[in-house]
């Protein structure tokens, strides 16, 4: 009775086919937030959002191979790139609700985010917080059935855009480091919130500054427990570090491919072929992540699938600017001349850079003894 | 779930072959000069090590390239003479030429088969001195010599690669042979899968060492610089096993894109073992580069199995070649 | 000791050059998208700066190319313009050419200049907006054009790379040329300056935030990580700036092998440029990928640079085109 | 009335090409001993020892520019390679001598290093003190005028075939750390000394583990004064990074020459080129090292290039089994097949590993703040 896996990738196929839009999405500001809860309606009303969603919020509950291939599909017919505004509430916060919300804060929103109608943007990093999340000094006192939210975020995705924001704040104001943390659904239209975007080296400002000043918050928009709220971010990151970027590393394999055609210089096959095997090898490790998601708890591959894709896409930028020069149409892209390379250089920052995430992978992975860093 | 990587049950079933490895190959045997890994021919052919996806009518054991490539995994972990890679790919060769009656002696362990690379100005034979027959592979394929028909054998050197080399000339007349679009994805597996091996192995030495060893009062796997050269061993080692067992299960269902795949996982696992032998080397220090230590055995065996396979630059030359199902015009096939 | 290297008299009379740049040219006012280095045209000119290497009867300073070379490692710091290595190549493409007038305007800064590299479809102009004369590079040598004789000139982008870049056919005749045998080692050696001071500045910035910024409670330049590519930057610098001085002095002096030592001089220090470009952007975090932070501009600067120079590839291509003093026949010459 | 630096170089070249040895040198043992004797003992009868060593004990004081120009001509000329059985003589206790000895330590060395009658051995590293010199633990107790040593050495260079060793003991048992530590001229026949070659992947033993059981060496043998030996051992370290590696550098230059007259792949040139860039770069810094030390002290710049000649020597000997295949003649050498390739894995290991080296940089060049390593 259940669709073959083959079927459904020919479903999703002939339903991207007719369904991706013409244009890319704009980069920045109110157009790029239409664009994204558009193209996110319309895949709901095809049929296409939430597929690993539980069915009760309106998701399809599929397998993660069919959502593999799923992306596949998506990356091949060019549909709009997932790192988009819809990113934080499609692979952060709606899989945080799923595993961590209470029965109402999962009925009220995971419909709302698989249906278009609201953008969620990120707001864990702080000035002086950056790989050192543990740090973070934004303070969230409880008053009554309130937090009065008081501190400053930066590096907040989608913030000048967003209806809802994944807030970390710590809420015992005697603690330190991981402990006395909470994660809070935040209205980005309480008041007391000031947003000032940041404009970045590859130009459109996708990321912001955001401010609180007694921004007051329901208790019951905690996630996870009150001073819980280190558990449930590593859960959040967790997802952004397994099939999320599915579609993204497609994406990749095929621009590796169009530099593979574009290029006839031997100096730079070599080069060309390692992107390729390592494409293909990101793939395969994709895959096995994905397995043994479906059959239990899978350990920390998420994190390494995660850097190989970070560097992979650096090399990847770097080839293509070697190959075509700076001034060429390939550079030019959508988003203006350069954009993809100089984006590439967040790719082993943005999220914890990629120095503290080999320490990770050294420790959690291998076991190594902790060191200073 | 088998359909993308290697089941549950092909990995228990292949933990039952390998367990007398240990046993019968500790890597320090390589240590004596005298040793020889054709000692234990037979008893390999008897556990069927030759023959792991040939049918069983053939002689085989009637399994498929996936439990293979998963067995030369550990065969790269013991640094296991590349002739079991000859055993195995001559009787692929013999079955292939029509030739079942030499594929079946072969099987059986009856004909010791050496390997060797055809080069410009020859072959390059390894460990051959106890081999009645010689695996030539070249970028057409495979061929099958009596090794008493290759002429100008010279010994190159024995020590230094911790594995006898030889040059010869290219003898004429094969007994049998295999085009290299029959047999090409068996040996890129094949050696990628050992290749795959020395890094899983050189990983786990490296890593086992960073905790134990101390200076500045410390484990040295507590200092950044060791943390983030393993981090990248084991990166390179989870690319290359699900590489490998995605491409030998592509290979097994004869997926289209199957070549592709597999000459991927070989350049990946070259790069792998490359890397983590070097940097296993490194993190072990003086003691790593001592001849007593068997750091330097896995870098060695590395460019054996590297000059197997035509070396990275052909590797590469020859993924080249392949249709990727990422390109313009190509679907997806899973 | 100068017959090697910048001598300490040269390095101090570059000193009192550079004084004006942290005022006049702070690289701050790259972020300010109307800011032109054109406006200081007049004042470079009024420095002597286009003419370092000029005689002084051809209206130039009368020093040499080893101090040109220094000052433009500073050009390279405060990210000036290219078109002040246009109007000093192209005083010398003109002197070349024998119009002596036309060099002593463009010293006097009469006539801006702008500078362009040929490609496959004609050039890439860079930041030509205020200029009168276009200088063209291509690996047949120099050719100085009048702006208004450039067609189909398109705008590529201003704001990306942080300098105007246009797309334009080649013109016809141009006012002056110089081959690349009489000027190819000029503008190989103002090219690796600015690259060398690049390197150097990005690295000044990268250890005084490594310094300050706290993470874990210290400052992240404790981190075994930060140090190591700290030092690698330190190694690239010494590196691209010695070789600078090394094969400034060599051309000064018309070495026979001066060619070479250019060479090798534009190929370290366009890679020491992205290294440590690129390395300066991860060692300042989230900050380092901000626009409002200048170490993107340095990277932006280096691609321009490079792109120039026709790109690394063929910066190695022609070093490969001369002759080593190591090579087989060669005889050291010092 | 001096001569000019082209002349000397002239005078180099031709000496040379007359008195150069036909054969390589031996790779270990007696006959390597030998060998190397007998080449000094025909420099030094040439005039061409100790160039830059004091007149007063029969050097040259020549410029440091005329070092390089003599070692420049060595090179050309394939002189015997400078890595060899002198090396620590000429290289390590030669200099530390003239810098810290006394009269009569000078007086009674010297001479004998520069006219090819001793060999000496490296007495540093332990089994638990390599990257961590500091931590050395082999003792000696001051017994009225001698010291009585017990303990182990490692990686001592050229122990089994030296006349003298340059040894680092702990002097003050109440010592830690680099405190309480001195360096000893040690001869090799002293009673209760026991060598054991090891054997290298690069294959000839030119190391040994040395054990001391009750060694008795005179306190007039301690070089640089008792309880100073860290002073002494940084100052021996600083020669050999400063132009003592000079002639190495300059044969690997040709090697890279040699590289690129054999390949003719494309893919590979950039590399190659690379390689030679980066070769003549080592020669500019070296230039400008022996510059400044003829006019005063010079800093760091010494471990920079030390370092950055280390890991170009392990890129071209790489680059050379890549190119050539691990059978050709060109791995061959005089050495047995691969030597080359598999001796420069240690040039990032022996005398301290290149992570500490960059360590040690980045805090005396930089001036970054000590961590934890």
């Amino acid at each position: 009775m259940s669709e073959s896996l083959d079927d459904f990738r020919a479903r999703a196929r002939s339903w991207l086919q007719e369904n991706v839009p013409e244009h890319g999405s704009p980069m920045e500001g109110p157009e790029s937030r239409e664009y994204a809860l558009a193209w996110q309606k319309r895949q709901f009303e095809g049929g296409w959002a939430g597929l690993t969603w539980p069915q009760a919020y309106g998701g399809k509950e599929l397998s993660v191979l069919q959502q593999i291939a799923w992306f596949e599909e998506y990356a091949r017919a060019k549909a709009p790139s997932t790192h988009n505004a819809l990113f934080v509430g499609m692979n952060h916060a709606g899989p945080t609700l799923i595993a961590c919300g209470t029965d109402e804060q999962k009925a009220f929103h995971l419909p709302k985010i698989m249906q278009g109608e609201v953008i969620w943007c990120q707001g864990f990093s702080e000035p002086n917080a950056g790989s050192d999340l543990a740090s973070l000094r934004t303070k969230g006192l409880v008053e009554g059935d309130e937090l009065v939210v008081n501190g400053q975020k930066i590096w907040s995705s989608y913030a000048d855009i967003g209806d809802y924001q994944e807030l970390l704040i710590r809420t015992d104001p005697a603690s330190s480091r991981h402990h006395g943390l909470s994660w809070v659904i935040c209205a980005m239209d309480t008041p007391g919130i000031t947003v000032r975007p940041i404009k970045t080296m590859a130009g459109p400002a996708k990321y912001a500054e955001v401010f609180y000043d007694n921004v007051r918050i329901p208790l019951s928009n905690i996630v996870g427990g009150l001073n819980n709220g280190w558990k449930t971010a590593m859960a959040t990151l967790s997802f952004e570090r397994g099939t999320a970027s599915l579609a993204l590393q497609i994406s990749l394999s095929q621009r590796v491919e169009e530099l593979i055609a574009a290029n006839d210089d031997a100096g730079v096959s070599d080069t060309l072929m390692d992107l390729r095997a390592d494409a293909a090898a990101l793939r395969a490790m994709s895959y096995q992540f994905a397995i043994k998601s479906e059959t239990g708890p899978v350990g920390s591959e998420g994190s390494m699938i995660r850097l190989y894709f970070a560097e992979l896409a650096k090399r990847v930028a770097s080839a293509s600017i070697d190959i075509f020069g700076i001034g060429a149409p390939q550079v030019l892209a959508e988003h203006g001349l350069g954009f993809d390379y100089f984006d590439s250089y967040s790719e082993t920052i943005a999220g914890g850079t990629a120095e503290i995430q080999r320490n990770i992978i050294a420790e959690r992975v291998l076991g190594l003894p902790r060191g200073s860093r | 779930m088998s359909i993308f990587h290697a089941s549950a049950e092909q990995l228990e079933l292949v933990e039952s072959f390998v367990r007398p490895l240990e046993e019968l190959f500790p890597v320090a045997r390589l240590h004596r000069a005298e040793h020889t890994d054709y000692d234990n021919w037979v008893t390999a052919a008897e556990f069927g090590w030759f023959g792991i996806s040939l049918p069983e009518e053939a002689g085989g054991i009637g399994l498929s390239v996936v439990e293979e490539a998963l067995l030369f995994a550990q065969f790269g972990r013991h640094l296991i003479s590349p002739g079991f890679m000859a055993a195995s790919l001559a009787a692929k060769t013999a079955s292939l030429s029509g030739n079942d009656e030499l594929a079946q002696k072969i099987l059986g362990g009856e004909i010791p088969v050496a390997i060797a690379r055809q080069t410009a100005a020859g072959i390059t034979l390894v460990d051959a001195e106890n081999a009645k027959l010689c695996l030539v592979i070249s970028a057409e394929g495979t061929k099958l010599f009596p090794v008493e028909a290759i002429q100008q054998r010279a010994l190159l050197d024995r020590t230094q690669w911790s594995i006898a080399l030889e040059s010869a000339a290219l003898p004429g007349n094969p007994i049998a042979q295999a085009s290299e679009e029959d047999i090409g994805a068996s040996i890129n597996l094949l050696i990628a899968a050992q290749l795959t091996g020395i890094a899983a192995a050189t990983l786990e030495m490296a890593v086992a060492y960073a905790q134990i060893r101390q200076q500045f009062g410390v484990a040295i796997g507590s200092f950044q610089a060791i943390k983030h050269y393993c981090t990248d061993m084991v990166m390179n080692v989870q690319a290359a096993k699900d590489m490998l067992s995605f491409s030998a299960v592509a290979m097994a269902g004869n997926q289209p894109d199957h070549r592709f795949q597999v000459a991927s996982a070989l350049v990946v696992a070259t790069r792998a073992a490359f890397f983590n032998t070097g940097k296993n080397i490194q993190i072990h220090g003086g003691m790593g580069f001592s001849a007593e230590c068997d750091a330097h055995l896995f870098l060695k065996r590395a460019h054996v199995l590297e000059t197997l396979a035509g070396g990275l630059k052909a590797s590469r030359a020859a993924l080249r070649a392949e249709n990727s199902i990422f390109g313009k015009d190509a679907a997806f096939t899973g």
